[in-house]
This record gives C-alpha cells, structure tokens and sequence, in this order.
C-alpha cells in the first residue's frame, strides 16, 4: 500500500474523517497548556520586562508563517507532477492560513516593538521580508479567487508558488543587504552557544508544538470543505449530462 | 441605474478582484518605497503624505484603463448608449463604482499605511479626511481619460499621461492638507480647495466623459 | 401607420459616404430584411438608426424610446451567469420577468452557467434573448443568427414572428435565409454611395477640402 | 520570431504609444513627485535613486496587463500557440518588445530624469547602469505576471499584485547600487547581484510563462 | 492514406466530457464537414485537434507541423493594416508572398485598410486568407464562414477545392452550407459523452471525487 493512495479524495476524506478529532484534540491540549505555562508560569525577563510573554504567540507564528509556504511548494510539486488533486486543494487551503499566520506575527512583532524599540514599525530587515511574505501570500490566494476552472487554477498557483518561494528567498537575502536591522538574532538554532533560559525555553517549544498541530487541524478541515466542494461541483455537471 | 452599480461591484469582485486588490496593491506601493528611498524613519515620515497620495493615485490609474474598455471591446457599450438611461449616468454610476472598489478601501484602511510609513500621530486624522474628500475627484477625472481613450488598444500608458496632470491639483492640495495638519498649521484653504475640487469635478466632469464617449462610439 | 420610416437617409463610415438616397418605411407587424454583400454598409446603417452615429443626410422617423438595437457583439459580461447578464438588461429596461426570455430562447438549462463558459452559438442566443426584455418595439438586429444551428433559428424566427405579431417591427441584416417568408426584403446594393463626380451627393466631412 | 517583435513594435507605435509614451509617464511621476513631498532639494536627492526606480516600475507595471491580454482576446495568442514557433521563445520575444519599448528608452533618458530630481553628477551613471542592468529582469518578470493572468478581465490590479513582490530584489540591489556608488561605496555586491538576477530571470522565467500560457489556454 | 486520423477520440471542455468515441479518418484530397447543434462540442473538437488541449482519451495522428487552424475569432490586429496582418502571419510560417492569399480572396483593393476599418464579412475573409499563407497541409477550421455573403462563400469553397486539388486536407465545422458537394459530412450528435451510469466512459476530472 502506498502513500499516494491518500491522494484519492475519496480515500482521503474517509481517513482524515477518523483523524480529525484526535488532531483537534491533542492539538486544543498543547495550545492551551503551552499559552497557560507560557502566560502564568514564567517570570519575567529582566531585559525583556513582562512582554515577553508576546513570544509564546510571535515565535509560532512567524515560524508557521514559513512553513506553511514551504509546505504549499511540496503540495504544489506532486500537484504538478503527480496530478493528484487532495494535494493542490491542500495547497489552497493552507493559503489563508499561511497569509493569517504572517499577519498574526506581524501584529504581535508591532506590539512588542512598541515597548522594545519604542516604535510600531521599523523597516528592519527581518519585519520587511514578513510583510513581503505577506504579498505573496495575498497574490497567491488572488490568483486562486480570479481563475474559475479549478484545474487551470491548481495549475498557475503552483507554478506562482515555485517561482515565488525563490523570489521570497532572495528577497530576504536582499532586506538583509539593505539595511542592518534591530531584530533579534536566531536563538534557537541549536548551534549557536548563548541559549534563552529552559524557563523561556519548554513552554515555547509547547506553543510551537501547538501551533503545528492546529495548523494541521485548520488544513484537514479546510480540505475536507474544498473537496466536498468540488463533489458538489461534479455532482452538478454529472446532473447536467444526463 | 442602481442596476449598473450593481453588476459593475459584481464584475469587479468576480474578477477575483474588488476591494481588497485595490489595499493590496496600495500596501505594496508602501513596502517598495523604503526600498527604493532607505529605511530611515524621518525621512519617510517627511515624505509619508506625498508617498500615500501618490499610491492612491496610481492604484486608482491601475484599476481605470479598463473602466469603459472592457464594456467597449464586449459590446455593452454600445447597448448602454442605446438604453434607456442617459449615458452621463452611466459614467456617473461607473465612476462610483470605481471609487466604491478602490478609493473607500483606501480611506479606511489608510491609517494603517500611515503607520508603516511612520507618519506623526496628529497626522493620521488629516491623512483620512483627505483622501475622503480627495479620492471621489481622482475617479470621476479618471473616468475622464478613460472615456477619451476607450477606442484605443493599449490605452495603459496614453490614460496615465492623459489623466496624471489632472490630479495634480487634488495631488497638491491633498498631501498639503496632512503635511499642514500634522504641524498644526492652517488647513481650512487646503480643506476647502480639496473639496471645491472633487464637489466641481463630481458634478461636472461627467458631462465631458459621456460626451467624449459618444464620440468614440461614432 | 409607420413606426419607422427612413428618407433619403445616407450613412457614412470613416468619413466616406456607405449608402445614400436610402428611403423605406416599415409599418406595425412587418419584418424587413436588409440584403448586399459585404462591406456595402449595413452594420453602418443599423448603427446610425440606433442612433449611435449621425447620418450625413436625410432622416429617420420613429418615436422616441422605441428601439432595439443588437449587434455583431453580444454585450455578454464572460463571469456572470446566464441569468445574471439577462437580468442587468432587464432591470435596464425597467423589465422584472426574465423567466418567458429564457424560455423562449432555449436557455433555461443554461441560467446558472458564467456566459464564458457557453458555446458561440448559445451566447448568441442569450445575445437574442435580451431583446424579449427590452419590450422595445422596434427591433434593429445585425446579423441576429451568426453560429446558430437550424433548430435556433427557427427559435428565433418564432421569437420575431411574436415580436410581430404583438404589433412590433423588425429590421434585420442578414446573410442567410431566416426562414420568415412574410419579411419583406431590401436589398442595398442600388444605394451604394457614388463618388460625386457619378452624380453622388456631396458631404462627406472631407470634400470641405476639395 | 523577429516577425513578432517587429509586430509588437508597429503595434506600439500605431497605438501613440511606443517609445515616448512610457517617457512621457516617467516625466510625469517625476514631476508629480515634488508635488507630493515638497520642493526641498536637499531631500529630493536623497529619495531620488528610490523615486526614479519606482517610476521605472510602475512605467513597466502600466504598459504590463495587455502584453498577452490583447492578443489572448483577438484569437491571435491561440493561433501562435499552434503556429511553428516554440512558446517559450513568443514570450521572450514579448519580453523583449516590451523592454525595447519601456525599458529602453528610460535608461536613455534617466540622466535628466536624475537631474531633475537633483541627483549629485556621481551617482549618474550609476543610475544608468543600474537601470540598464535591472530593467530586462522588470519586463520579464512582468511578461510571467502577464502570462498567468492572461484569461482574467481586469487583470490590471491582481497582475501588480502578482509582480511586484517579485520586483523587490531587483529594485533594492538596483536602488543600493545608485546609493552606494553615488557615496563611493563598494558597489561590487549589488552589481553582480542584479546582473545575476537579471540573467536569471531571463533565462529561466520565459519557461514559466509559457507553461502559465499553456495552461491558460486549455 | 490518411493524413488526419482519430480513434476513439473523447474530448472535455471545463471538466466535463463533451464527445466520446469519435473515430474517423481523413484522406489526402478530402474535406469533411462536422455538422452538430450548438454546444454538442465542435470547437472543443477542433481545440483538441489543434494541440490546445488535451484530449481526454483516445488518439489523434497527424503529421507534426502539419495542421493550421482557423477559430472563432480571426486574431486581426486592429491597428495594422491588412497586408501587414497576413505579412506578419506568413513570415510566422515562413511564406513571403502574400500577393496570391490577397488575390485569392479578394482583398487587393483592401490591403492598405486597416483591419478596424473593415466590415465584419472583410475581416472573416482577411482572417480566411490566413490559412493560404501558412503553407499547411491539414486545416482545422470552425464555422469559417460566418458572416460571409454568398459571393465571399462561393470564394471560400473554391480555395478549399484548391486546397483539396493539391492533397491538403480540411475538416470544417458549420452550420450553414458551404456549397462544398463532395466533402463527406460528420453528424457528431451521436457521439455526444453519455453519463457513466449509461455506459459512458468515466475520466471526467472530478469524478475522482465522487
Ligand atoms: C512585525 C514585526 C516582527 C516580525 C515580522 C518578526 C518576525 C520574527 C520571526 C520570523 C521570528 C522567528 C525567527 C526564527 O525562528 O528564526 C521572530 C522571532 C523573535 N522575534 Fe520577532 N518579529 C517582529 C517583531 C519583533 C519585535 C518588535 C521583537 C522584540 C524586540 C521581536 C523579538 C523576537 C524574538 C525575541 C524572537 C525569538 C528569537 C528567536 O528565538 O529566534 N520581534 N520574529
Ligand atoms: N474607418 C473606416 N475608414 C474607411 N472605410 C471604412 C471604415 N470603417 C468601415 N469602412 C467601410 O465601410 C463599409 C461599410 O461597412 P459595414 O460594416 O457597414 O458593412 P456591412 O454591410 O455591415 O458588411 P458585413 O456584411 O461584412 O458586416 C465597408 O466597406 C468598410 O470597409
Ligand atoms: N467552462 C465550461 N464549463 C462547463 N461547460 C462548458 C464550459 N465551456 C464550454 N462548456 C460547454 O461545452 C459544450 C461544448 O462547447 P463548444 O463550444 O465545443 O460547442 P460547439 O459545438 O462549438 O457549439 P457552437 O456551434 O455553438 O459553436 C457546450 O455545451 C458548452 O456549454
Ligand atoms: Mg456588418
Ligand atoms: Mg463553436
């Protein structure tokens, strides 16, 4: 048995059906524990003041925000290669979320700019490359609004998505050339000597596991209602040819 | 008459377009200026009400060529001249429509960009009423240019270069308005031209487009 | 009782003269059919009747309000449905009933479907079916049956012999045979506009130049 | 091939539009930019390298959405996709029309644009090259925005939003280039870096849009 | 020798199967005429043959480089004139005299007109004209003679006759006679995709989603 039998809608509507409970479950349990540990049970920083407590929201976030793009270019490959449709409606139902995600971590950054660098917005390289994210998020999601037909749709967003992903990649190597910036280095590259305290550290790695998990509730059912979409749609024309 | 406003909004949001393309494309214009002028706060805060202006000029230029081009090369706008209804309400409805689709989004979602942009607090209302009272001009002058190239293919550029020295007074008076606003000077003259301007446009300028259609269609 | 009548109508295009010394008249419940070859200016002249262009000469007489017009183009917005485009015209022509025009054009099956995704000759027939909701009585149609099949055209014939028979009139250029045997037919080559040295009339805008 | 540019060249021209028309739009974005910021030359300069690669933006973005969108309606892009001619090489044709007709002229021209703007003598012709290196990789990735918004109507606002963000390296390196070279810094970096750019997206993108092309028309 | 053939051919327009088990085949010298009410499925047909689309089953076989085909719209530059428009289309195909097309179709006195300026029946015949300066053995033409008079018609049949006479082949979708006697006529009403619960073939795209 293969992978690729879960491509067949059919199929896959059956397995994520009996999936999606537990998905929502486990991932409503590690939220809410991560936020609550995250919120009530850590001290605050001493150079960060009580604030801090945003990462728990920004952090997730804008890692998703990433992700999800990099997810919806593995989608919109076997898309394009394999033709296997559950995996171009993925791709589209991850969009809005992907395009939510950058916007949350947009928002939650220009509110702790404000007491970090006492200003809302700064054109710092890595904010910059978030609001270009943004746009490609938003064409993306226009151009599957503009195109009628869902084949000829699947289709130019993926290829939109491939050619964008390089454009997003070198757009962010381009903010960094273009301005030094202020924002807050990787800390949690494993490599790097200096980590942010296991205080901070294990209830942002819940929020994470958190977030993953509600991304992956969010998509099953965005899916489940692209495909019974599309069922409407075939059962319509199915209608009109007899 | 409400009939045309309505299917005009309908086009405009099948099109996968209609109010939000028009924000859109407005954030992007606001993203690409630092790039272009650097990312220092005080400089962008003194060009800030310019930049805004001259993003809702060209997200309105964007969005007119094809105004009355689509109905022209559809057919429609010969029907509609023929209809029953006279064709100065028909520019009038779709110059409305227009506004309703790129101008309104604009106004409301302005002081966001304004933010960005790192305009002063004290600006922010007068960024607002501004563009309120400025952008309904920026349509009805548009539908203008559009109506005098609506037989042309290719009429992108020929409209901008036909339209662009329209705005200039709504231009001036507008990002006037903001900049006086936020030092606290004045701004009654600048607030009574601005509206002067879009209150003689608004009643004026679509005689001259249904005329000019006419002639397009002869 | 005439309720369109045309003397010494000439029509030009691009400054030159088409036709000329054109005149006819069509009473309540007739049909008439305009015949020539191409380019010998019909579209031109249904266009000056509607009204959309001056004619260089002569007049046209009918009440105010009372016409039709279709032409080459169908005026058809490609996203909106079937339904949707007929309704616009309608609620233009201050009609709320589009359901009779759908049924008497066949395109019943067809309302819910965006007009792009319709076959050249169903467009055309949603083209058609916006004159039953103009309640105009005078139609003015170029070229009504381009891709339609042999069933559609007697639909329109039909639609046209209703039109008459409710005391409406009908102006049509065609090039193949409608099937209504009562129309009466003009043919428009002996109008064709002769350069003036042939005794054609003066007027064409650029002869100021001569 | 050369058919077809010549073809798209006549049409330019014939439409009063060609080489001057995207001239005469960077004129007007230029001049209208004072407008907007204020007469101060002292900032006029320091946005100047910004304002005039914007305008080269936007004169592209203006000139973009018919590139295919009038061929796609008159029949003719069907008949060259079944003519002996490979698509791919259609597009880049297109690509190349439009630069000669947009692109082409402003790098000829810019130095007065520069001037106008108060640009200091040294940064000129950084501003040459910069615009001559960055300018084909505009048309290109434009012609690719074009290319999957061919069957849309109005696809004026949705291409902008499609091919701006895609237009973001190339204005920073083009942008920072000017900067630097007009204040003696290195400017080896951002110089490769659009001529790299450049040269990929010429030899790359012509793919993807004649495979967006393809798709479109099925 | 067949120099276009299809077997068991099913064509689909927006997802949905429109023809089914279509085969036939057309010899050198021959015309075939596809004849079928509106919307049964011809220009998705001749899209499929053309290499617009992919067919949904079966195959087609025809010399690479081999076909040209004529649609619905005639892809006339307004702007340019009439001899730039089939100069541009022959040096595409790598003809270089037009003069003959021009001729043959009656447009020499036409040639320095610019397409706008024509009457719908000049621009089908300047858009007819096309196919004579592309050199093709195989035309693939869908209702070539819409808004023709009968003259411009009678020309259109003797350049397919002259065609024929030089072993091309032509397969015409029309409603209207062509005047084209022996030309073999498809009726494609039988052909028509049934519903799979009637024994009609599966492979619509989105039954994958029932
Ligand atoms: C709108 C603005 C902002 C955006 C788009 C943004 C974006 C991001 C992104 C993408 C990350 C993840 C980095 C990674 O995992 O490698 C991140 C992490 C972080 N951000 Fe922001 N940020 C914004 C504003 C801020 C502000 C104002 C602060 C506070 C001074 C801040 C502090 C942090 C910190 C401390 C981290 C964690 C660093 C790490 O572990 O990598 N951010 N931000
Ligand atoms: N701008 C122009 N300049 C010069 N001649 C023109 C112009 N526009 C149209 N004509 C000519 O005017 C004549 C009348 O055209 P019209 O479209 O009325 O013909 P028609 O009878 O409708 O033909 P068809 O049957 O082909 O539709 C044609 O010979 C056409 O070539
Ligand atoms: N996007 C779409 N979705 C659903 N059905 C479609 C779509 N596009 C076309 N069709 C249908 O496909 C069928 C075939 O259309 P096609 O244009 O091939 O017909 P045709 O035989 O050429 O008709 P005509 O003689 O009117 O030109 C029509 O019934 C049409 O309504
Ligand atoms: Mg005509
Ligand atoms: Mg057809």
């Amino acid at each position: 048995m293969s992978l690729w039998e879960y491509a067949n809608p059919v199929k896959f509507m059956k397995t994520s059906g009996f999936l999606l409970p537990w998905v929502v479950g486990l991932a409503a349990v590690t939220l809410v524990s991560g936020l609550v540990w995250g919120y009530f049970f850590v001290p605050a920083a001493e150079n960060f003041g009580g604030s801090v407590k945003v990462i728990y929201v920004h952090v997730p976030a804008a890692m998703m925000a990433i992700n999800i793009w990099g997810m919806m270019l593995v989608t919109s490959l076997i898309w394009l290669i394999r033709r296997h449709h559950v995996s171009a409606l993925a791709a589209k139902a991850a969009a809005p979320i992907g395009a939510v995600m950058t916007l949350i971590a947009l928002i939650t950054g220009a509110v702790w700019g404000q007491p970090m660098w006492g200003t809302w917005w700064e054109w710092d390289p890595r904010l910059t490359s978030f609001l270009i994210l943004f746009l490609f998020y938003l064409g993306y999601i226009a151009l599957w609004a503009a195109v009628e037909n869902p084949d000829t749709a699947a289709d130019l967003t993926s290829v939109l998505s491939l050619v964008g992903a390089v454009f997003a990649a070198l757009s962010r190597y381009a903010a960094n050339f273009w301005n030094q910036g202020l924002h807050q280095g990787a800390t949690l590259s494993l490599d790097k000597e200096q980590h942010i305290a296991d205080v901070y550290w294990f209830p942002l790695l819940l929020c994470m596991a958190g977030f993953v998990l509600f991304f992956v509730a969010l998509v099953l059912v965005r899916t489940r209602t692209e495909i019974r979409t599309r069922r409407l749609g075939a059962l319509q024309q199915r209608e009109r040819m007899a | 008459m409400i009939a045309l406003l309505i299917r005009d909004l309908r086009l405009a949001v099948r099109a996968g377009g209609g109010f939000g393309l028009g924000l859109a494309f407005f954030l992007i214009v606001v993203t690409l200026v630092p790039f272009g002028v650097g990312p220092q706060g005080d400089i962008l805060a003194r060009i800030a009400p310019g930049i805004l202006w001259l993003g809702a000029l060209l997200a309105c230029l964007l969005s007119l060529d094809r105004i009355f081009a689509l109905d022209f090369e559809d057919g429609s706008l010969d029907l509609l001249a023929t209809a029953p209804m006279p064709l100065e309400g028909v520019v009038a409805m779709k110059a409305f429509a227009h506004w309703l689709t790129t101008g309104l989004p604009l106004v409301i979602a302005a002081p966001v960009f304004g933010i960005l942009l790192h305009l002063p607090a004290a600006a922010q209302s007068w960024l607002v009423i501004s563009l309120l009272l400025g952008t309904p001009a920026l349509s009805v002058l548009g539908t203008f240019g559009a109506a005098l190239t609506v037989g042309l293919k290719r009429g992108g550029l020929l409209l901008s270069l036909l339209v662009l020295p329209f705005y200039v007074p709504t231009l001036i008076f507008g990002a006037e308005l903001i900049r006086r606003g936020a030092q606290g000077m004045a701004t009654e003259v600048a607030l009574l031209m601005l509206a002067g301007i879009t209150a003689a446009t608004v009643a004026l300028i679509p005689f001259a487009s249904a005329a000019a259609i006419r002639v397009n269609l002869r | 009782m005439a309720m369109l009548s045309v003397s010494n109508l000439a029509v030009s295009r691009g400054g030159l003269p088409v036709l000329e010394n054109l005149s006819f008249a069509v009473e309540s419940g007739q049909a008439l059919v305009l015949r020539g070859p191409n380019g010998i200016g019909k579209t031109t002249l249904l266009r000056t009747l509607a009204g959309l262009q001056p004619a260089l000469a002569g007049t046209v007489s009918m009440a105010s309000e009372s016409m039709a017009y279709a032409a080459h183009s169908d005026g058809l917005k490609s996203t909106l449905t079937v339904s949707e485009n007929l309704k616009f015209w309608a609620s233009i022509y201050a009609i709320h009933d589009i359901e009779p025009a759908l049924e008497r054009m066949n395109l019943r099956s067809l309302a819910n479907r965006a007009a792009m995704s319709l076959s050249a000759g169903q467009k055309r027939r949603l083209g058609l079916a916006r004159l039953l909701v103009t309640g105009r009585p005078v139609w003015v149609l170029d070229e009504p049956t381009v891709s339609l099949d042999t069933a559609s055209v007697a639909l329109f014939a039909q639609a046209v012999r209703g039109h008459l028979a409710t005391g409406g009139v009908a102006l049509l250029a065609t090039h193949i045979d409608l099937g209504l045997e009562e129309a009466k037919v003009l043919d428009l080559a002996p109008f064709k506009a002769r350069p003036p040295e042939e005794g054609g009339m003066m007027g064409a805008f650029d002869e100021a130049f001569l």
